[in-house]
């Protein structure tokens, strides 16, 4: 039981709750914060992976970016009558059953896949890698190098894409261009 | 450059292609420069077509004037036009019909010229393209290709309902040649092993040949089943839903009873132009269908469903012609009545024997000529009247005597007096009907549709042409003008062409005959009987194999194609 | 003969080569007529029409004087040996595909040669005759155009050497029968008439078919199974067959020399070859049925087509009607020339013929009926056109009794002098109508004698020839023809021969009966009060000259009618003129028939023949007379001055009058029962069960599969997430589950 | 180190409260908010076998994580114009209310 894994483990509530808030509060603009909150512990838990660079993309995209997206909108729209209730319906039943059914099936993966994993393989855990890797491992020279090398199609293919989505914006919520 | 290739066919097939993009540009409200492109359009093409039907070589190979690039190879298809005696017939009645049609329709269509043009021009290369295709693909886009311009001609250009017949017209057309897609690759994956497979017609027919023999051996005698190839084996099994794929296809398109019910409401919502295309060459598609790929590559199949296939044309024959006694509609009537003639021409063909496929090959120019001309006719009077009901005309023959010569000519041409066209590719349609192996009573009730034809073509002449002036709108119809009797006059003297002298027409075909013949009876059941004399004649020969197979082969020794020029 | 003409430049040869000029001629005419009519004027128009009819007959002449010449012959081209008295030309192929073929061939013998020169003299003369009674017609180019047509279409039937190309005359001369009966299009009943004639012609056109396409089979039959020696397995007819195709005249000749030769039922004795007439044919599409049967069924089938041209039972039905055309089409088409061919086809293959008495039997048959049916309705009817056509009808009914008990000639022989003495009355009714204002009604007419004295003494020539009064020509070719059916040995139907003979001069004095009535109310006494105009007027001399010449060749014609000759080849009896003439054509036919001893001439010897023929004649002369007088004597004295019918008689009257019915008949039966079908199938099949079951019901069951699954398409797009979740729901446990097994 | 298996829990879990959220509420704001939660749980899925994998698959799902979130952006930019537009024309973010694309 180390740091690491305390840290991990109070993160993770902290980020369940924050995410149990997105949904079910009733106020969008609870949910919005909320949603900050989430991402905030979601860029931790993402440095205790050694994940420094996605971490910090976390923060500044979503947290950042995105987020001020939401609120702005949130703000522009005249939500007077923002608390919508539940109204239960067949579909919903079935989409609550089914998120269930999704949920036990994943945790029960999940737990069976790291049984399989002790018992197995033990020769594919992660301990092997050492220290000095680990401190490069995330960072952002190592993804980078990989972006421009070997991820370098997709990543045009990606700014390509942030341009039109840009435009698309653009031209869906201009009233008159 | 190989000798026996020529490029005259690609002229055939894409001038009126070239002319549509020349329509295309200019300016829409010109319409007169629109219709005099089109009209040079038709008549250039009318020269080639003349031209190939001339340099066809009635002693020569089977196809001639063969011309072939590489296209689509990895997947076995290839650009590859060809033609033999039917096709190069059916060529030149196309090429025939063309300048016609743009005549027929001078002051008939004013609004949106340029594409009603255009439409017609594409559908002149589509028509050609399947013509002349070689390529079964190629074949098949061309066949589904008509459809485009002639739903158009139809859906905006026809009369009152013109919409529900044209989508009527395309979805009915399209169910059966979907299915026909599917057969077709399925039967190019069984005609061999992957490398060697191609969509070349003849490719297709020599890796299918075997395997048919064997089939029509087990289906003689059982114990030829025990040591089938693969490809025989599923051939005879799933034989039947292809070969009923293809049949369903070309049934539709010819068309047969009971697919036959798109036909009537085309052909009076279509304008005149259409109805003429739709009658003189889109319904040969179906036979040709037949001949050239329905029955060739399934012969064992159609041995198998001649009978049902005979049932269903001498429905057609007699049904088709009651349904002529049942109408008031003039355009409908002369719908139900192709459906009739059509119905001689698969009864023809279905005889499997040499004098009735020759009356069919026949009947189809026949059935484009007379059929065409009566719609070219009838379109004339409806365009001073627009109406088309019988009883709305009556005395015609006074107010318009020249216009009523014509179609009585083209009113005999399509009971079969003789001396006219129709009268030679009927009498043989019958006489083979009586030599083939199927039963008397049905060259008999073949037969009887000598009179019912009489009765409800006459009974037309009679509502419209004779009698008292009915109406005093028909009295002071104007006789044909010069535009319109220039573009009648053809066809008129065509009949009495073909009545006359029909044989040299007649042996350009006569070589396709022989073929289409011996190639049903190599599957022949029970080949000892009487018509075995007569095929030791003229024994199935292995169409001469495309080079596409080896180019595939090896790559890198590029095959020295006939089209290139070097 | 040859002393008289130089050979130069009338060779037999050229003459052969231009037999294509007879029928080339008229159809000039006609051309010319149709196209450029309105320009040339109505002196050209008629000029061009009589000239190119006058022409061919001209060249008819001719090729009558070539066939008189002992040296005059064809080349077989089906046997080795050669036809005499005879002439053929061939202008290369028509038509050909895989084993048929057909020429245009031309043949000429002295069959053709005898109707050629009654299709273009009798033509000829209704020409000139037209000339003046369509005068006054607006479609003057047009009605010489379709008469041109005609005489060109009924000389290509005539002159034709095959069945084929005899097919085109036969259905040319229906065409322009129906052209000119509709003549008067504007009139809707001429129109109708037109198109039922047609139409009932095409039926007797189906029958046409029929038999020709089974002699072709009948061809083949035979070439594959005849055996060594005989005409069909030589190596010339193999040649001839590949040249003229199996519908030839020859060819059908050699055929039933062929199936005569091995007719086991004449020659029980003889060794059954491979082909034996009775037996049944072995391969082929006729597998199972015999020789005997298919040729029967061929000749049944070429009756009703020959009932339909010569409007015999139970296809008559459109003459009558015919006669809405112009008058002199009427005595061309309808009386002298096209409704002959019939006759003149069953003569053509008269080889055939007698090899099937039943068939033979049937002809007679139809005849007879037709003869007395017809008679019976020309009694009751007042038209004076409609009273000529049931004669007409009737008298055909008389040839087929010819062709029946196996007497070509004499059926022929009444063809000829029906030509003239029913063209005669017919243009003389025409006159009539000419000079009365178009009145048809002979109750309305009466004591022309005075005022139109050619017509009326003309008429009465044909009155009396057609009653068959001794010296004039009806009698002896009706008579020969009575007795045949007295003397002929049908092997099998003798007696129904003689049952008809009985009826045949019941027939006859029916003739006689109704004749003279027309006579007698036409010409004769006072004229009618009832009449259109006060006075009639004689016709013009291009109406009167036809009728004189026609009245005179009827009577002349009897000399084709006298038993004048002996010949050797004949001991029994004396032979006619034109029994002479024709000798060469029916030669084949009467050998064939003694052969298989299906038809044989009488036994009687020669005084018993020469008795028999003498009471025959007696008999049949004076029950012309006492009909005839019986009928002068009501028709003049009784009903003339507006007595009453006697009341007992008036239903029977009645029924006559009304043609017994049949039209309404048929009607009923036939027309009424096809329309009902053609409505009904229309209705029920093609409207809804083929296009609103089947084809809109597939497409309203795709429709409501469509509106089906629009109830999941609800526009709620949480619903279509939850879709996405269930699956992926069942998805992940479907591979779970995968996994852990 | 932290265990793999506790980042495929936590990051299912996470997942599941996204899809309740997309499934559930009827303001397209929230709606889309979840879905923005879902691509971090897949992110945190990535990154959790990146650690686990590291030396023998290289920073590859910290690549992945990266075009998610690039793709999040883009998809949050145009997806917020489609609120911005719905909410013009319908006066509404309730899902259950706009049913435009029904058959």
């Amino acid at each position: 039981m180390n740091v690491e894994i305390i840290l991990f483990f109070v993160f993770s509530v902290c980020t369940l709750v924050g995410a149990s808030l997105v949904v079910f509060a009733n106020n969008p603009l609870t949910s919005a914060m909320s949603l900050v909150a989430t991402f905030f512990f979601l860029a931790a838990i993402y440095v205790l992976l050694y994940a420094h660079a996605i971490a910090a993309l976390q923060v500044m995209v979503y947290a950042g970016a995105v987020m001020v997206l939401f609120l702005l909108v949130i703000m522009l729209l005249p939500l007077q009558n923002t608390p919508l209730p539940l109204r239960p319906s067949p579909a919903r039943w079935v989409g609550a059953l089914s998120t269930a059914s999704v949920l036990g099936a994943l945790i029960y993966a999940s737990l069976q896949w790291q049984k399989s994993l002790e018992t197995l393989t033990p020769t594919t855990q992660t301990t092997t890698m050492s220290q000095e890797t680990l401190m490069r491992f995330g960072n952002l020279e190592e993804i980078g190098l990989s972006i421009y090398t070997k991820w370098l199609f997709p990543f045009e293919a990606l700014s390509l894409l942030l341009l039109a989505a840009i435009l698309g914006a653009v031209v869906i919520a201009k009233a008159r261009i | 450059m190989n000798a026996s290739s020529s490029p005259l066919l690609n002229y055939v097939v894409f001038l009126p292609m070239a002319f549509a993009f020349l329509v295309l540009l200019l300016p829409g409200n010109e319409k007169g420069q629109i219709r005099f492109a089109t009209l040079l359009g038709m008549l250039v093409n009318l020269v080639t077509g003349i031209w190939a039907f001339a340099a066809f070589n009635p002693a020569g190979s089977e196809f001639q004037l063969e011309y072939r690039l590489f296209w689509l190879s990895d997947l076995g298809i290839s650009y590859h036009l060809g033609v033999d005696g039917l096709a190069v017939a059916l060529v030149l009645l196309t090429a025939l019909l063309g300048p016609l049609v743009v005549l027929s329709s001078w002051r008939f269509v004013e609004e949106r010229v340029k594409e009603f043009h255009v439409c017609l021009l594409v559908l002149q290369t589509a028509m050609m393209g399947a013509l002349c295709s070689l390529d079964v693909m190629l074949f098949y886009i061309f066949f589904e290709a008509m459809l485009i311009p002639m739903y158009f001609l139809i859906g905006v250009f026809g009369s009152e309902e013109r919409q529900k017949a044209a989508l009527k017209f395309f979805l009915y057309t399209l169910v059966g040649s979907l299915l026909m897609l599917l057969a077709l690759l399925w039967v190019f994956f069984l005609s061999g092993p992957e490398g060697t497979r191609s969509f070349d017609y003849a490719a297709l027919y020599n890796n299918l040949m075997e395997a048919n023999r064997e089939v029509s051996l087990c289906m003689q005698n059982n114990a030829h089943c025990s040591n089938l190839s693969a490809t025989a084996a599923a051939l005879l099994k799933w034989g039947p839903w292809m070969f009923g794929a293809f049949a369903l296809a070309f049934a539709i398109k010819v068309p047969m009873f009971p697919v036959h019910t798109w036909l009537p409401d085309a052909h009076v919502q279509a304008p005149v132009a259409g109805s003429m295309v739709l009658a003189g060459v889109l319904l040969k598609m179906g036979t040709f269908g037949f001949w050239r790929y329905a029955m060739p590559l399934f012969p064992a199949q159609a041995w198998a469903y001649q009978n049902v296939l005979v049932a269903l044309s001498l429905i057609g024959i007699v049904y088709g012609a009651l349904m002529c006694l049942a109408q008031k509609d003039i355009k409908k009537l002369i719908a139900y009545s192709s459906v009739s003639h059509m119905g001689f021409c698969m009864l023809g063909m279905l005889t499997f024997q040499a004098e009735g496929t020759m009356g069919a090959a026949y009947q189809m120019l026949n059935h484009g000529v007379s059929t065409g001309a009566l719609f070219l006719l009838f379109g004339m009077l409806y365009e001073r009247r627009h109406l088309r009901n019988m009883t709305d005309y009556g005395g015609i023959a006074k107010a318009m005597p020249i216009f009523t010569v014509f179609f009585l000519i083209i009113t005999f041409s399509s009971i079969a007096v003789p001396g006219t066209n129709g009268f030679v590719g009927e009498f043989l349609v019958l006489l083979g009907t009586f030599k083939s192996n199927l039963p008397l009573w049905a060259g008999i009730l073949a037969t009887t549709g000598v009179i019912f034809g009489a009765a409800y073509m006459l009974w037309v002449v009679q509502r419209v042409f004779f009698g008292p002036v009915t109406q005093q709108a028909n009295a002071g119809l104007k006789d044909l003008r010069f535009r319109e009797f220039v573009t009648a006059l053809p066809l008129v003297l065509l009949v009495f062409v073909m009545g006359l002298k029909p044989q040299p027409i007649l042996e350009v075909l006569s070589p396709s005959v022989k073929r289409y013949v011996a190639r049903v009876h190599q599957a022949k059941p029970n080949p000892e009987s009487n018509t075995a004399r007569e095929l030791l004649r003229m024994h199935v020969r292995e169409l001469p194999t495309p080079k596409l197979a080896q180019a595939q082969v090896d790559d890198s020794q590029p095959l020295n194609q006939p089209g290139e020029r070097q | 003969m040859e002393k008289l003409f130089p050979e130069y430049p009338f060779s037999i040869q050229n003459i052969e080569n231009g037999l294509w000029l007879i029928i080339a001629l008229p159809l000039l005419g006609a051309l010319i007529n149709g196209v450029f009519g309105k320009a040339l004027g109505r002196k050209n128009v008629h000029w061009v029409a009589c000239a190119s009819v006058g022409g061919s007959f001209l060249l008819s002449l001719l090729v009558m004087w070539a066939l008189g010449n002992v040296n005059t012959s064809v080349f077989n081209p089906f046997s080795p040996d050669i036809s005499r008295y005879a002439l053929s030309a061939d202008y290369g192929t028509w038509f050909s595909a895989g084993s048929f073929k057909v020429s245009f061939g031309l043949w000429a013998d002295r069959l053709s040669a005898t109707m050629l020169l009654v299709i273009t003299g009798v033509g000829f003369l209704i020409h000139l005759y037209s000339t003046s009674y369509m005068e006054h017609d607006k479609g003057y180019a047009k009605y010489f155009c379709f008469l041109n047509l005609f005489v060109a279409m009924m000389l290509t039937l005539v002159l034709a050497d095959s069945l084929v190309l005899l097919f085109v005359g036969w259905e040319g001369v229906g065409l322009c029968s129906y052209l000119l009966i509709g003549f008067w299009y504007d009139d809707n009943a001429k129109a109708w008439a037109g198109r039922k004639a047609f139409i009932t012609n095409r039926i007797g056109d189906f029958g046409f078919l029929v038999a020709s396409f089974l002699l072709v089979l009948l061809v083949t039959a035979a070439v594959r199974e005849a055996p060594q020696g005989t005409p069909v397995s030589s190596y010339r007819f193999s040649t001839g067959l590949s040249e003229k195709g199996p519908l030839a005249f020859q060819s059908l000749s050699a055929l039933a020399t062929t199936l005569a030769a091995t007719d086991t039922t004449a020659k029980p004795n003889q060794e059954t070859p491979a082909l034996v007439m009775n037996r049944d044919i072995e391969t082929g599409p006729l597998k199972g049925y015999s020789y005997a049967g298919v040729l029967t069924a061929v000749l049944l089938f070429f009756l009703l087509g020959a009932a339909g041209k010569s409007a015999q039972l139970p296809l008559y039905v459109w003459l009558p009607d015919a006669m809405a055309g112009p008058t002199p089409v009427s005595a061309l088409i309808h009386a002298a020339t096209m409704v002959t061919a019939g006759v003149y086809l069953f003569c053509r293959i008269s080889y055939l013929v007698v090899l099937s008495p039943f068939a033979m039997a049937t002809i007679a048959v139809v005849g007879c009926l037709t003869a007395l049916i017809a008679a019976l309705i020309a009694f009751a009817q007042d038209d004076i056109k409609k009273i000529l056509a049931y004669s007409t009808v009737s008298q055909l009914g008389f040839m087929f009794m010819g062709i029946g008990c196996g007497l070509f000639w004499a059926a022929f022989l009444h063809v000829v002098t029906h030509a003239f003495f029913k063209a005669c009355m017919f243009l003389g009714a025409g006159s009539v109508m000419h000079g009365n204002g178009d009145e048809t009604n002979i109750k309305r007419l009466g004591g022309l004698r005075r005022e139109m004295p050619w017509t009326s003494w003309t008429f009465l020539i044909g009155t009396l020839a057609i009653t068959g009064i001794v010296p004039l020509s009806g009698f002896f070719s009706k008579d020969a023809i009575l007795f045949g059916l007295e003397t002929q040995q049908l092997t099998g139907y003798v007696p129904v021969l003689h049952t008809l003979y009985w009826l045949g001069l019941i027939a006859a004095a029916c003739t006689a009966f109704y004749m003279v009535r027309l006579y007698v109310l036409t010409f004769e006494g006072k004229r009618s009060p009832l009449a259109k105009l006060p006075h009639a007027h004689e016709s013009a001399w291009p109406m009167t000259l036809p009728l004189v010449v026609l009245a005179a060749l009827s009577v002349l014609a009897i000399a084709h009618g006298l038993p004048l000759l002996s010949l050797p080849h004949s001991p029994h009896h004396s032979q006619t003129l034109m029994e002479a003439y024709l000798f060469p054509v029916f030669n084949v036919a009467n050998q064939l028939g003694a052969d298989t001893q299906k038809l044989l001439k009488t036994g009687l010897d020669k005084t018993e023949w020469t008795s028999l023929l003498w009471t025959g004649w007696f008999k049949a002369w004076l029950i012309a007379l006492v009909s005839g007088g019986i009928s002068a004597l009501l028709y003049f004295k009784l009903w003339r001055g507006g007595r009453k019918f006697p009341a007992i008689l008036e239903p029977l009257r009645r029924f006559a009058q009304n043609k017994f019915f049949v039209d309404e008949l048929y009607e009923l039966l036939f027309i009424e029962r096809a329309k009902g079908l053609a409505k009904g199938l229309y209705r029920y099949v093609d409207a809804f069960f083929v296009d609103r079951v089947a084809v809109h019901g597939t497409a309203q069951t795709v429709g409501f599969l469509g509106r089906v699954l629009c109830w999941f398409q609800n526009g709620n797009v949480q619903a279509y997430a939850s879709a996405i979740a269930l699956a992926l729901a069942v998805g992940l446990t479907y591979a779970l589950l995968q996994v852990l097994s | 180190m932290i265990p793999t298996s506790a980042c495929l829990l936590l990051s299912a879990m996470l997942f599941c409260l996204g899809m309740l959220g997309v499934l559930l509420r009827k303001n397209a704001l929230v709606i889309f908010m979840s879905v923005e939660l879902m691509l971090n749980a897949a992110n945190l899925a990535f990154i959790g076998f990146a650690r686990q994998h590291g030396n023998t698959i290289g920073t590859s799902g910290h690549v992945s994580a990266f075009f998610v979130i690039a793709v999040a952006a883009a998809e949050a930019a145009v997806g917020l114009a489609i609120i911005i537009a719905l909410f013009r024309t319908r006066k509404t973010l309730d899902v259950d209310e706009v049913r435009v694309m029904k058959h």
